[in-house]
């Protein structure tokens, strides 16, 4: 199979629904003619115009109460929020309009919008440019939350989040941009709500999001080498969340280890950690473990952002903490 | 401007009366305990949804306040489904799971009250982007009190607005309160209105207690909207007669005070005068249209008493269109 | 000794420290002459003018804004956010700014300052003034988060906050405003960080936070009666947490229920049963149960609000649950 | 207005050239890979900077930018710390902790760099209010782009410093670009200044790219906040010479084109002409000034370079004062 960027995939993917589908339309700041700060909308504005693919101003309640809006009417906008630090100035219209729509006019709302973002460290942006707050959406009734991790993912998965009639919020991360991947040429799409067990194993079960899928991944394969086989399970999609496989594969291995980029206090590690303990009370031989972000904002200095970030080795002393009894 | 014919000044009569009787039944309700949350009163300002929502039809679009319910009214929003809200029933426009603050009806063009100081204006610009892009030749209109105007919100919507030249026009009801607050503990600018410059679109500002006068400003500015000239900002000057919410007392910082000079300018008794004059409305057609007003009110406050509450099978549903 | 109610421990509590330290002041919605939306500053503006209770614009990032900004000349303001709903306008200031300046900048910055809010449901006011949003502030390295319960935590709390030089998210509970309880006369402060025993148990630990304590108590009470002893421990401080004396009753009970207003899925309570899964492993008896908010916007209706948020039955059915086993 | 002294006049064009010279320097040092992050440079708004700043002294306070060298300069920041902050080091002003987006440091009265646009207003802001009501003489200058004047910050911030006349001068920095956006993209008005009608506060706008003009505007408005006669808004046309981000090769929507007009008004040569014009300066003077700041240059990038990095022990610290 053809093996492109994730980035050229969110490029696919969103071509693919603008053409299929005359009311998908993309807003955003600096995505025309500029192609986007992380060039995910590179080539759409000379395709589909200045109507369809448009500049914002730097105004981001503005951006998501007009991707709102337009939703009410029945258009299906994708929105860009440069980075998922910025939510902040926008986390009213998100969290007390988006979210809630809805539910507070008894279910007539028309609501089909995605807001993508980007995520994550790895490229000293510093403490207001790499962030990872997918908790907080999580954390909201009435948002679905993805977290793709491959090229392949992100383009069947946002294909999917267009097509939804839920407004989703679509976390896509920084350092993974450049990062290829098989991609079919045909047409297909990933349900949302489905996990995808990346890689099979017997002795633990890694539950890891975003960039970490390729970090666990790696530390599988040099685990194997030691005789651990681990089980990666990615999520995919934070909410709805397939629980299922999750709980399968753990009730299976045993043991689990959750990593994630975000601050371990109240992260969405916590929220999954929880449910296994109780649903797979019976079924655990060792307490789970987290690998997650350090409980800091995010240091400009490379050797410290590389500290409280995790990292492959991280997971390899994880599990075997997990392995050993902690 | 197309002059205020007998047809549609009627019509503005009616729904000013509609409002306040709406009001007034509601507030007895509550005090009567019969409500539960809270309510906001617009008692005082109906000539402003009146005025506004003469223009629009059922493809228009408003967005709205936790201040809403005239604008609901004037919208065409059945006093059924209003109380049934209000009541927290099964009926109401939102099922009950909204109330007074998120009363909504999408095929009426309201796309929400909100609880949300400034929400709705974002909100409205977005609207009318999506009409824009449809190619409709229908109008938002964003409603929201002064103290929103000092929000982010109203900046970044308007913005927005002016930029895309979108079928919108802000009209801002200017009480010169929030909650409790007088404009000059919010704001130095007396005129809202002048807020316009800063997106280089109209501003304009109008007697909120004259019907007439909002009408005819109003119908320039959404006859610009809908004509592809973008947006403008209105701003009404209007009082409301009661406290902030129902049960405020209303004196802090002399709104009780101030009142008594504003109710004096009444719009409804003011404009029924004017209308007497033109002999467009006689004691009896006034007496009918109270009449009728007030069966539609017992009716509907039959209604919602009446209708089924939501149940616990209910919490949960409405959250996503499908999981 | 005395009983005073809730909103009026905060009145004293904000009158002695303004009293006390003159780089003390309050700003806020409708703070001054109006006397806040729930009275919680009622007499301050007549005691200390217009300077030091300041009425703000309705401008939730102004406010912050300047919150922080005058705390970096070296005052101690403390800003009054009218609803937990709001901090939506208002995440970037306190999320970007507030919490992380002190790191951004190296230490070298002053940042003594509260964030007074208040949450929580059973007002009937539906989705956007009945949130409890806890776990996002958590989520935050740099920021504090206090959760009173009682008048005389809410006192002793919010005057060690006020002197306390890192940003405070203290959250009062709009329920609790009018609660009586016992406060003494003379002054005192109860330090960030320290739970609280409400009630000592010997067969489950439940761990309440701001409403849920009252009715954990009354849940105990009742479960008395069926020889059911339950421990309640009130953590009164999110962060900094006192995961010492938590897990020490869970040790000691070796079984937990934790309870929150808030949401399910990704609150605190999913951090609290992560942490103790994992460090009490080997003592727990049975899963830890969570009984927190259903996941879903709040309600307007109050059969439907009262049933999406937990109450003492709900507590009782929890904890008889856990002590049979699930 | 105080006429420019000499001695002004010399400080700010000194001034203009460290701020350049250090962007010349650190963009020289990022291309060849010993800076992590990325690099927003202000070359060519070098006059806006100077110009402000020489008002300012210590104990005046400043929120500034992802665009902010050139303010730290002007405000008297020291090269060292500056560079080692740039390097990561523990040395830096923020111990390599915040990087180019977020040094700051409040002995010099820098309240930050800022990676949110718009970010620093509603601080400067209550920083004008802690002055305020410790009764000093202080002020506060808030520097910002166009592009920030479109979001909520801006309008909160303004707006609560001209209803409690804060002695803060905002100054937008009015490039004409927001990223890659052209203004045509992202407001309608033309004129930042206008939007000073919206809080009832003078609004002018000057040439940015003329130091004097400025420091005479700044002046202006820095005395009246001084007075406790409010804020002012203050609108700088300038341009920055290179593209957004170091890196970025500033070809969108003709930025690289614009800035070919732009540079034939180049503030440094534009004002040492003017400077030898009336023989403040000559070309001994002028070289004696170019070599000292080439070897404090030299000398504070030698200082970096040997500073040592944080370690594993610093990431967690610095977070809380106390815990
Ligand atoms: C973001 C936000 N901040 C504060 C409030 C609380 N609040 C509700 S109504 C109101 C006053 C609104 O004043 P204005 O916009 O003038 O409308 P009016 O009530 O006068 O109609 C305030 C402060 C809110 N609902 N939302
Ligand atoms: C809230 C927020 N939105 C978007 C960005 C991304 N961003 C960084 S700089 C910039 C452009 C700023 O334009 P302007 O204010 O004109 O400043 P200039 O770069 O021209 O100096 C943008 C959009 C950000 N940092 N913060
Ligand atoms: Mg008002
Ligand atoms: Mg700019």
């Amino acid at each position: 199979m053809r093996e492109i960027l994730y980035r050229d995939a969110i490029i696919e993917a969103l071509d693919e629904e603008m053409r299929r589908d005359e009311s998908v339309f993309l807003l955003g700041e600096d995505i025309a003619e500029f192609g986007g700060s992380y060039k995910t909308t590179v080539g759409l504005f000379e395709k589909y115009g200045k109507e369809r693919v448009r500049n914002t101003p730097i105004s981001e309640q503005g951006i998501v109460g007009a991707t709102l809006g337009a939703a009410l009417m029945g258009m299906r906008p994708v929105a860009e929020l440069m980075y998922i630090d910025f939510t902040g100035v926008a986390m009213d219209q998100i969290v007390n309009q988006v979210a809630k729509v809805r539910y507070m006019f008894g279910g007539k709302a028309k609501t089909a919008l995605v807001l993508r973002t980007q995520g994550g460290a790895g490229r000293s942006s510093a403490a207001q440019h790499a962030q990872s707050l997918e908790a907080w959406f999580v954390h909201v009734p009435g948002l679905k939350v993805v977290m793709p991790s491959t090229a392949h993912d992100a383009k069947g998965l946002l294909k999917s989040a267009v097509r939804d009639d839920d407004p989703v919020m679509f976390i896509e991360h920084k350092l993974l941009y450049l990062e290829k991947g098989p991609v079919p040429e045909e047409d297909y799409t990933i349900p949302l709500g489905v996990a995808e067990v990346k890689r099979e194993g017997r002795d633990i079960t890694i539950v890891a999001t975003s960039s970490m899928v390729g970090k666990s991944l790696a530390a599988a394969d040099e685990l194997e080498a030691e005789g651990i086989s681990c089980e990666v399970v990615d999520p995919r999609t934070l909410f709805p969340l397939d629980r299922e496989t999750i709980l399968n594969s753990v009730k299976k291995t045993g043991r689990c280890l959750i990593t994630h980029e975000a601050v371990q206090r109240c992260g969405w590690g916590a929220e999954i950690a929880a449910t296994l303990a109780r649903e797979a009370f019976d079924y655990l031989d060792a307490p789970i473990e987290r690998v997650c972000g350090m409980e800091t904002p995010v240091p400009f200095a490379p050797k410290l952002e590389s500290h409280v970030i995790p990292d492959k080795d991280d997971v390899i002393a994880g599990v075997r903490a997990v392995i050993s009894g902690l | 401007m197309a002059a205020l014919t007998k047809k549609t000044a009627l019509r503005i009569y009616e729904t000013m009366i509609r409002i306040r009787r709406f009001e007034v039944r509601a507030i007895e309700l509550f005090q009567a305990g019969e409500l539960p949350g809270f309510l906001h009163a617009c008692i005082g300002q109906e000539a402003v949804a009146a005025g506004v929502c003469a223009h629009l039809g059922d493809a228009d679009q408003i967005t709205s306040t936790h201040r809403g319910h005239g604008h609901m009214v004037a919208k065409g929003l059945k006093y059924e489904g209003m109380f049934a809200e209000l009541y927290a029933r099964s009926t109401g426009y939102c099922k009950g799971k909204g109330g007074s603050m998120h009363i909504a009806d999408q095929d009426l063009g309201v796309l929400g009250a909100n609880g949300i100081v400034g929400g709705g204006i974002p909100i409205a610009a977005g609207a009318a982007l999506g009409i824009q892009l449809q190619g409709r030749k229908d109008v938002v209109v964003s409603f929201f009190g002064d103290g929103a105007s000092n929000e982010g919100a109203f900046h970044e919507g308007i913005n927005i607005a002016a930029l895309w030249r979108l079928p919108v026009v802000f009209v801002c009801e200017n009480n010169g309160f929030a909650e409790s607050t007088p404009r000059s503990n919010h704001q130095t600018v007396r005129d809202i209105a002048d807020r316009a410059k800063a997106y280089g679109i109209p501003g304009v500002a109008v007697d909120g207690m004259d019907p007439a006068a909002v009408f005819e400003v109003a119908g320039e500015a959404i006859t610009r909207a809908r004509k592809g000239q973008g947006p403008s900002l209105i701003e009404a000057r209007t009082m409301r007669f009661l406290g902030h919410y129902v049960g405020d007392p209303g004196t802090a910082y002399g709104h009780d005070r101030e009142v008594v000079k504003w109710k004096k300018r009444d719009p409804i008794p003011a404009f029924g005068k004017f209308l007497e004059k033109r002999k467009w409305i006689g004691p009896k057609k006034e007496d009918e249209l109270r009449d009728r007003i007030e069966r539609e009110l017992d009716k509907a406050i039959d209604f919602a008493r009446k209708s089924p509450e939501p149940g616990p099978q209910d919490a949960m549903t409405d959250i996503y269109a499908s999981i």
